[in-house]
């Protein structure tokens, strides 16, 4: 009769727990214990890869007694002679052959592994390498692998023979190939099987965009030296002859008139063939067509040869298939920002027609707002005519925060405290709150700003501010003015890419001259000290700009003015600032940066000027870089002043150029960028100062970082038409004004 | 634990466990993971290592590194498929997964249901799944009361963007998302507003049809209520 | 719009239904021709399968003047085309 | 397991009082061009001309008997467009090379001028082989094609299927009445009809083992020998087998892997294998009767005959070295690169009557002729090259 299960033990495991064996058992208590169960289980627990030996025994009154030998686990891999492939890579493909520290080691496996490791290194053109390994006996019951690399010398190129090229020289065709004969630094003399397929790949590219339609590349051929240090390549093509186009039709259900088809095209007729052009054509259409909801469409670029006379017709195909329509929108990654703050920013709606256009131009909005490092949408395709588009975003700092005790023996014991948030709690909300207080300075400044007040973007804020200052803090001039008072703006859009803005401020302000500062005064003597005032501001602005932080393409042009309405005086003036940014890519990674801005201020109504409190400045990071900061432009007369501090201007003109670049070397340099530079610039008093040679410039190179705590901006400058008066400064920091 | 320091190459699967048990109980979550983290490397087999699993979960869980909690709970399944401890895995499992949307804002300002839903989602399948497999664990009442408040989660999710689009005047996309809602989680809190609103973007459309059809249903759950409140009372 | 009035992003809703679609509608189709035809049935009522509402709204004018604005089609228990109705082809005026 | 080879270190020199020196006759550097052993090239040798290619494209013919002067040993320089990587063949009084841009073309003895070119589909690199006017190439790509040596017109062309990676450098066809035998890169034998191109039989005589392109590299890099009945195929990483030309059946097999040309005699067929060791084999029965192993690793140039009894190995560090067909013994050396200048290689030589034709890695083509060293006129050791007793004039 066969054995009826009561009990279950297991001997000889150290390291195998009793609950992993049993886990793999096809029987268990109670089970009759059949031969054929028998050598099932010995199978399993075989294919388990843990054990050297295994042995069913049967014991008196049902006592199944399981025996095995373990194989002693790995404990340690070093890697010796490896250059080409960095250890790390090495422990990856261990990995991936189940050969890690702790994994139970089996010998079958090592031919595996030099196998594999061999073959990742003739991959790389290291037909000479060589690998071995060397396993140590280690205490209980574990193993010490030593893996040997002998690298040697990767095959060189000994030469590349072009067979059938007579159009080109062997030269102009080698010069575009990876691979080379000989190459000073690099490697692409050193051969690898990636290389020569994309090599191949260029050849047929090179010639398909010149007109040859019916370039083939018949075969390629690669054969060793006989001392294997060299590789020599063959690859036979056939030109075939120069093609180029006669007709060029649309066919098909074309959605869009035939003559926006044209105005498409990337090829005309009487030009060579060229495969390139052809593909970006069916892209342009194609991204069309999405741009008509047809996101699916499918666009054929049919060419019928005319050997005999070189002539080749194109008729683009055109399937538009179904329109599509977006049924879901759904929001991931969003672990702060709300989704309706994300929602609210897309042109896509759902249960509507699907549009390239929107959702490209969705992307862009997201990735301005500044609350993500990253935002893309990605296409769910769900049925033949409908599809679900996921956002994808990634959040990251978006505020920027600074607190802080200081002591200083002018000032004694100072505390500051600056938060600056532009996504409060991922409601979209935008809040400051800074605050600095000591024996010279008491200052407060709160505001918020709903930038969806309503639905459509019209934005709502205000904010309460108070400051009072001891004189002579700050090294502008020796005087100093105290004020608080409240503020509201209002904004809308009013176009996709413009908006208009509204302030007002209402503002009570007190001068205080520092006593040897005459011109102060004098000026409070005519004017007096105390002036209220109600500012009214309001601007335009126009902003293509393709990201928050660094874009890389569009531009920005803001226009806007400030009326000073005076209540206990009659000092009226007004401001008017204009801005221009224009961002132009050079290539992927260097993008051209160029900036003007004009600050202009008048009095009205009697007034002449403007109060020299309100002068504007120039110098250090943000105007002109390389001068210290406020320094530039026209100075107090020490004898009838009182003070040679510069005195500022009412005309302020500034011009920067700038070539931008992420920092090279390190791969994640998302919120890193370096920046070769150029600024020129300057304050006057009157136009008819405004000359040339008084612009004040300089170059240098620029670092902008975007930290955690807010974006940090240095640069080393070289001013360099300055005059002995000026004050220049060559390496300047600024935390809050990014690039 | 020894006196002696003895180098830790030296140390046996007890003086590890010992080390990594004592930092676990003083709630040092840090220095927990580090033992256990090393028990496994040397001796990545056999009891200690089984139980190891599941308490470097649990550091990890509190040490709020929900990712790595669910990694190591993952392979503990992977290892150990008929493990006593099984249900407790699931459970802690699906405990990081709803951890990952917390936040300590949650009670009073802001509602984790206008957040990422993809971790709500992961938490629900993960409480699911120790349902489906130890429906009698002693976790499974847990388990259960966390579906129904992560299902209205998720449903009020969904009415958040409905009510969204409805005030946007996308009154196709409010009615579609709240007919999601009415066959998705028919028996969510926000069930009978979803309605609502599916009727009045309906009335908005001049779906009139859809509309009427919409209200016969929330008069049929409006009488059910009441009766419902009618009995509780009595 | 002139320089003043405040913009508004474009809410489109629906599918977009033409002539030729209509003229191609025949009693009889089965619900896939009908999806092919006139596009997702995004107006289905919830609780009668068989009454597939359209409609199409949009607040720029130059996006598909021509689309029907609202129609209706109902099927039979099997799921044959019994009959449809155009409730709105011009668009809305202020739409 | 494997452990890893050791760098190959060649064999010291042999201990012995070599009692001749290598005698300059003349030297011809063409252009510079390097010379590598993985090409068809070859010198072509009339009753007492010289012709040899250069991968520059430029074909020289040369005088073999030392001029007076260096210029004049030059009869006629042609410079083809084209590098010349096989060849040159002598037929009738033309000259048959094959070009890097897959043309096979026939220049005239006289002067040069080309005669006919005919377009193929790759690099020619198999020496041509002229039998009743049909010259026999093979291209990389895996070709062998049958071209009218006299007007060029192509006959016939057979394909082969080509392994991923192969050495570099394509054997000749044998011809032996009326049939074709090609030994492939795939390690296939092949008979083929000369006149049709048909395949009478084909035979895999070595079988591709292990996983990666290196390992499975099974060039038949040598020519085939046909000998009394037998055909001789040397195959790399592979065997040296005797096949009945009939069907293809195995006589024997030895297991002997080399990819250099081996020589065969009356008695026994003379191998330098992989690692440049020396086999004799009988080549009847495929029984070993010597092995010579003091050249280990010395990469020795394809073997040849020299006078009766002896066979000549150059070796890559500039040494020409001689050993008894008997025992295989060394019996001289000459040492032929060090005091001439930098040449470190020899690639080819090629012996005609005493005099030996050297062609080295710095492109340098040079004629030597052995005579006695000044330390043989003192103590008069034998002269195992019997050259001092016929004192032929210098």
């Amino acid at each position: 009769a066969d054995f009826k299960i009561q009990k279950i033990e297991v001997e000889g495991n150290k390291r195998i727990s009793f609950e992993t064996i049993r886990s793999y058992l096809p029987v268990d208590i109670g089970d009759e214990l059949t031969p054929s169960k028998v050598q099932e289980g010995i199978e399993k627990l075989y294919k388990t890869g843990f054990f050297r030996d295994v042995a069913f025994f049967e014991q008196g009154d049902g006592v199944l007694v399981i025996r095995v030998l373990e194989r002693p686990s790995i404990a340690d891999i070093t890697i010796e002679g490896n250059e080409l492939i960095k250890t790390e890579d090495m422990n990856m493909a261990l990995d991936s052959l189940g050969v890690k520290k702790g994994r139970i080691f089996n010998d079958t496996q090592m031919d595996r592994i030099i196998l594999d490791l061999r073959r990742r290194y003739q991959n790389q053109g290291y037909y000479a390498a060589e690998v071995d390994i060397e396993v140590t006996e280690l205490p209980r019951n574990r193993v010490g692998l030593l893996i040997k690399v002998e690298e040697g010398k990767p095959a060189s190129i000994g030469r590349i023979t072009l067979v059938g090229n007579q159009t080109y020289e062997d030269d102009r065709l080698k010069s575009a190939m990876l691979l080379s004969e000989s190459a000073m630094i690099g490697d692409s003399d050193k051969y690898a099987k990636p290389k020569l397929q994309s090599d191949i790949e260029t050849l047929r590219s090179y010639y398909m965009d010149r007109g040859f339609a019916e370039f083939k590349v018949i075969s390629s051929q690669v054969s060793l030296s006989l001392d294997k240090t060299q590789v020599f390549l063959t690859i036979n093509m056939k030109e075939g002859p120069q093609y180029t186009i006669s007709t060029i039709k649309f066919t098909g259900e074309t959605i869009i008139t035939q003559d926006e088809l044209r105005g498409l095209l990337r090829i005309r007729e009487g030009e060579y063939f060229s495969r390139s052009k052809i593909v970006a054509t069916v892209n342009a259409i194609r991204d069309r067509l999405s741009e008509e909801g047809y996101a699916f469409a499918e666009i054929e670029p049919i060419t019928n040869l005319d050997k005999d006379n070189r002539l080749v017709s194109l008729d683009f195909r055109i399937e538009p298939k179904s329109r599509v329509y977006v049924r879901r929108i759904r929001i991931e990654g969003n672990t702060r920002t709300k989704d309706y703050v994300i929602r609210r920013e897309l042109r896509q709606f759902e249960s509507a027609p699907y549009s390239l256009k929107a959702v490209r131009r969705s992307n862009t909005r997201l990735n301005r707002l500044g609350y993500f490092k990253t935002a893309k949408i990605d296409t769910d395709r769900i049925s033949k005519d409908q599809v679900d588009l996921v956002v994808k975003v990634e959040e990251q700092s978006t505020g920027s925060f600074n607190a802080g005790v200081g002591y200083s023996q002018v000032d004694g014991v100072s505390f500051t405290l600056g938060v600056t948030e532009r996504n409060v709690i991922g409601s979209g909300y935008r809040a400051n709150i800074n605050g600095t207080y000591s024996a010279s300075t008491k200052s407060a400044d709160v505001g918020v700003t709903n930038p969806y007040f309503t639905v459509d973007g019209v934005s709502l804020g205000g904010g309460l501010y108070y400051r009072e200052i001891d004189a002579a803090e700050l090294d502008v001039s020796s005087y100093t003015t105290n004020n608080y008072g409240i503020r509201f703006n209002l904004g809308y859009p009013t176009s996709e890419w413009s908006s208009l803005n509204y302030g007002l401020k209402f503002d009570d302000q007190t001068l205080q001259c520092v006593d040897d500062f005459l011109y102060c005064k004098n000026y409070t003597a005519e004017y007096g000290k105390h002036f209220n005032s109600v500012r009214y501001t309001m601007g335009w602005s126009h902003d293509t700009k393709n990201a928050f932080y660094f874009p890389t393409d569009g531009q920005s042009t803001s226009v806007s003015g400030e009326l000073v309405i005076p209540t206990n005086s009659d000092v009226s003036f007004y401001k008017l600032f204009f801005n221009e940014t224009f961002y132009q890519p050079l290539s992927d990674i260097f993008t051209l940066r160029l900036k003007g801005d004009l600050a202009y201020g008048d009095g009205y109504n009697g007034s002449k000027g403007i109060p020299f409190y309100e002068n504007f400045y120039a110098g250090g990071i943000g105007t002109v870089r390389g001068y210290e900061p406020n320094s530039l432009g026209p100075r107090y007369d020490e004898a009838t002043d009182g003070s040679d501090d510069p005195t500022g201007g009412r005309i302020r003109i500034i011009s920067n150029a700038e070539v931008i670049f992420p920092m090279p070397f390190i791969e994640d340099s998302g919120n890193l960028r370096l920046s070769l530079f150029a600024d020129a610039g300057n304050v006057f008093t009157d136009w008819n100062e405004v000359k040339l040679p008084e612009f004040r410039s300089s170059v240098g190179l620029g670092v902008s970082w975007i930290t955690p705590v807010g974006p940090l901006s240095f640069s080393f400058a070289k001013a360099l038409n300055y005059t002995d008066t000026d004050k220049t400064q060559v390496f300047q920091f600024n935390l809050g004004v990014a690039m | 634990c020894s006196l002696v320091e003895k180098d830790e190459s030296e140390w046996t699967v007890k003086d590890f466990y010992e080390h990594a048990k004592d930092a676990y109980n003083s709630e040092q979550w840090e220095s927990a993971i580090e033992y256990y983290e090393k028990l496994k490397a040397y001796y990545p087999y056999g009891k200690y290592a089984e139980q190891s699993y599941l308490e470097l979960a649990y550091s990890y869980y509190r040490y709020d590194e929900p990712e790595s909690a669910q990694r190591e709970l993952e392979e503990f399944i992977r290892l150990y498929p008929k493990h006593s401890a099984l249900p407790y895995a699931y459970y802690l499992r699906a405990l990081s997964a709803d951890s990952i949307n917390k936040s300590w804002f949650d009670s009073w300002l802001t509602d984790p249901a206008s957040r990422d839903m993809d971790s709500t989602q992961e938490a629900y399948n993960a409480y699911l799944e120790l349902l489906s497999r130890f429906p009698t664990s002693k976790y499974s009442a847990k388990a259960r009361e966390r579906l129904i408040v992560l299902r209205n989660r998720m449903a009020r999710h969904e009415y958040q963007v409905a009510e969204y689009y409805f005030k946007r005047k996308a009154y196709l996309a409010s009615a579609n998302r709240a007919k999601f809602i009415v066959e998705t989680y028919p028996r969510s809190m926000v069930n009978i507003y979803a309605l609502q609103l599916m009727r009045d973007a309906y009335q908005k459309l001049g779906m009139t049809q859809n509309a009427e059809d919409a209200q016969a249903v929330i008069d049929l759950n409006l009488a059910r209520i009441e009766a419902q409140e009618k009995e509780d009372e009595n | 719009c002139s320089f003043f009035t405040p913009y508004k992003a474009t809410i489109t809703q629906g599918t977009v239904i033409n002539q030729d679609a209509l003229d191609t509608l025949q009693p009889g189709l089965v619900m896939a021709q009908v999806k092919d035809i006139l596009g997702p049935p995004l107006g289905q009522d919830p609780y009668n399968p068989f009454h597939w509402e359209y409609v199409f709204y949009t607040t720029d004018p130059t996006f598909h003047p021509d689309a029907v604005r609202h129609m209706y089609v109902n099927f039979d228990r099997e799921g044959f085309l019994t009959d449809w109705k155009i409730l709105q082809r011009e668009p809305h005026p202020g739409d | 397991c494997s452990s890893p080879k050791v760098v190959r270190v060649p064999a010291p020199l042999i201990e012995m009082s070599s009692p001749y020196q290598a005698h300059k006759d003349w030297q011809l550097q063409v252009d510079g061009f390097k010379y590598s052993d993985s090409e068809g090239l070859y010198f072509a040798k009339g009753e007492d001309t010289i012709y040899f290619g250069v991968p520059s494209g430029n074909i020289t013919k040369a005088l073999t008997q030392p001029q007076g002067r260096w210029t004049d040993q030059v009869v006629w320089q042609k410079k083809l467009n084209e590098p010349v990587v096989s060849g040159p063949t002598l037929y009738d009084d033309l000259l048959i090379i094959g070009t890097s841009k897959a043309h096979v073309m026939a220049l005239s003895q006289k002067d040069g001028h080309i005669v006919w070119q005919t377009p193929v589909s790759s690099e020619v690199l198999s020496r041509a082989i002229v039998v009743e006017g049909q010259a026999y190439v093979r291209t990389v790509d895996g070709k062998l094609y049958s071209v009218n040596a006299t007007s060029g017109k192509i006959n016939w062309v057979v394909e082969h299927q080509l392994p991923n990676l192969s050495l570099r450098g394509i054997a000749p066809v044998t011809y032996d009445e009326g049939t074709l035998y090609v030994g492939w890169e795939s390690g296939k034998v092949e008979a083929l009809d000369a006149a049709t191109g048909e395949r009478r039989w084909q035979v895999q005589v070595i079988i591709p083992k292990g996983r990666t392109d290196l390992e499975r590299m099974v060039d038949i890099q040598a020519a085939l020998i046909m000998k009394g009945g037998r055909l001789f195929v040397l195959g790399y990483q592979g065997k040296l087998v005797a096949l009945n030309p009939e069907n293809g059946n195995l006589y024997w097999a030895k297991d002997i892997s080399g990819f250099r040309d081996f020589l065969i005699d009356q008695q026994a067929l003379y191998i330098v294998d992989e690692d440049d060791i020396v086999y004799a084999i009988d080549y009847v029965n495929g029984t070993q009767l010597w092995k010579q192993d003091r050249f280990k690793y010395r990469q020795l140039a394809d073997p040849v005959f020299y006078g009766t009894n002896q066979i000549l190995l150059a070796d890559d560090l500039g040494y020409i070295h001689w050993i008894d067909k008997i025992d295989g013994t060394a019996v001289a050396r000459v040492e032929v690169g060090s005091e001439y200048g930098t040449s470190d290689r020899i690639v080819r030589v090629n012996v005609a009557g005493k005099r030996i034709y050297v062609q080295d890695n710095d492109g340098f083509n040079t004629a030597y002729t052995i005579q006695p060293s000044d330390w043989y006129e003192f103590n008069h050791p034998e002269d195992p090259l019997g050259i001092i007793e016929q004192k032929d004039t210098p």
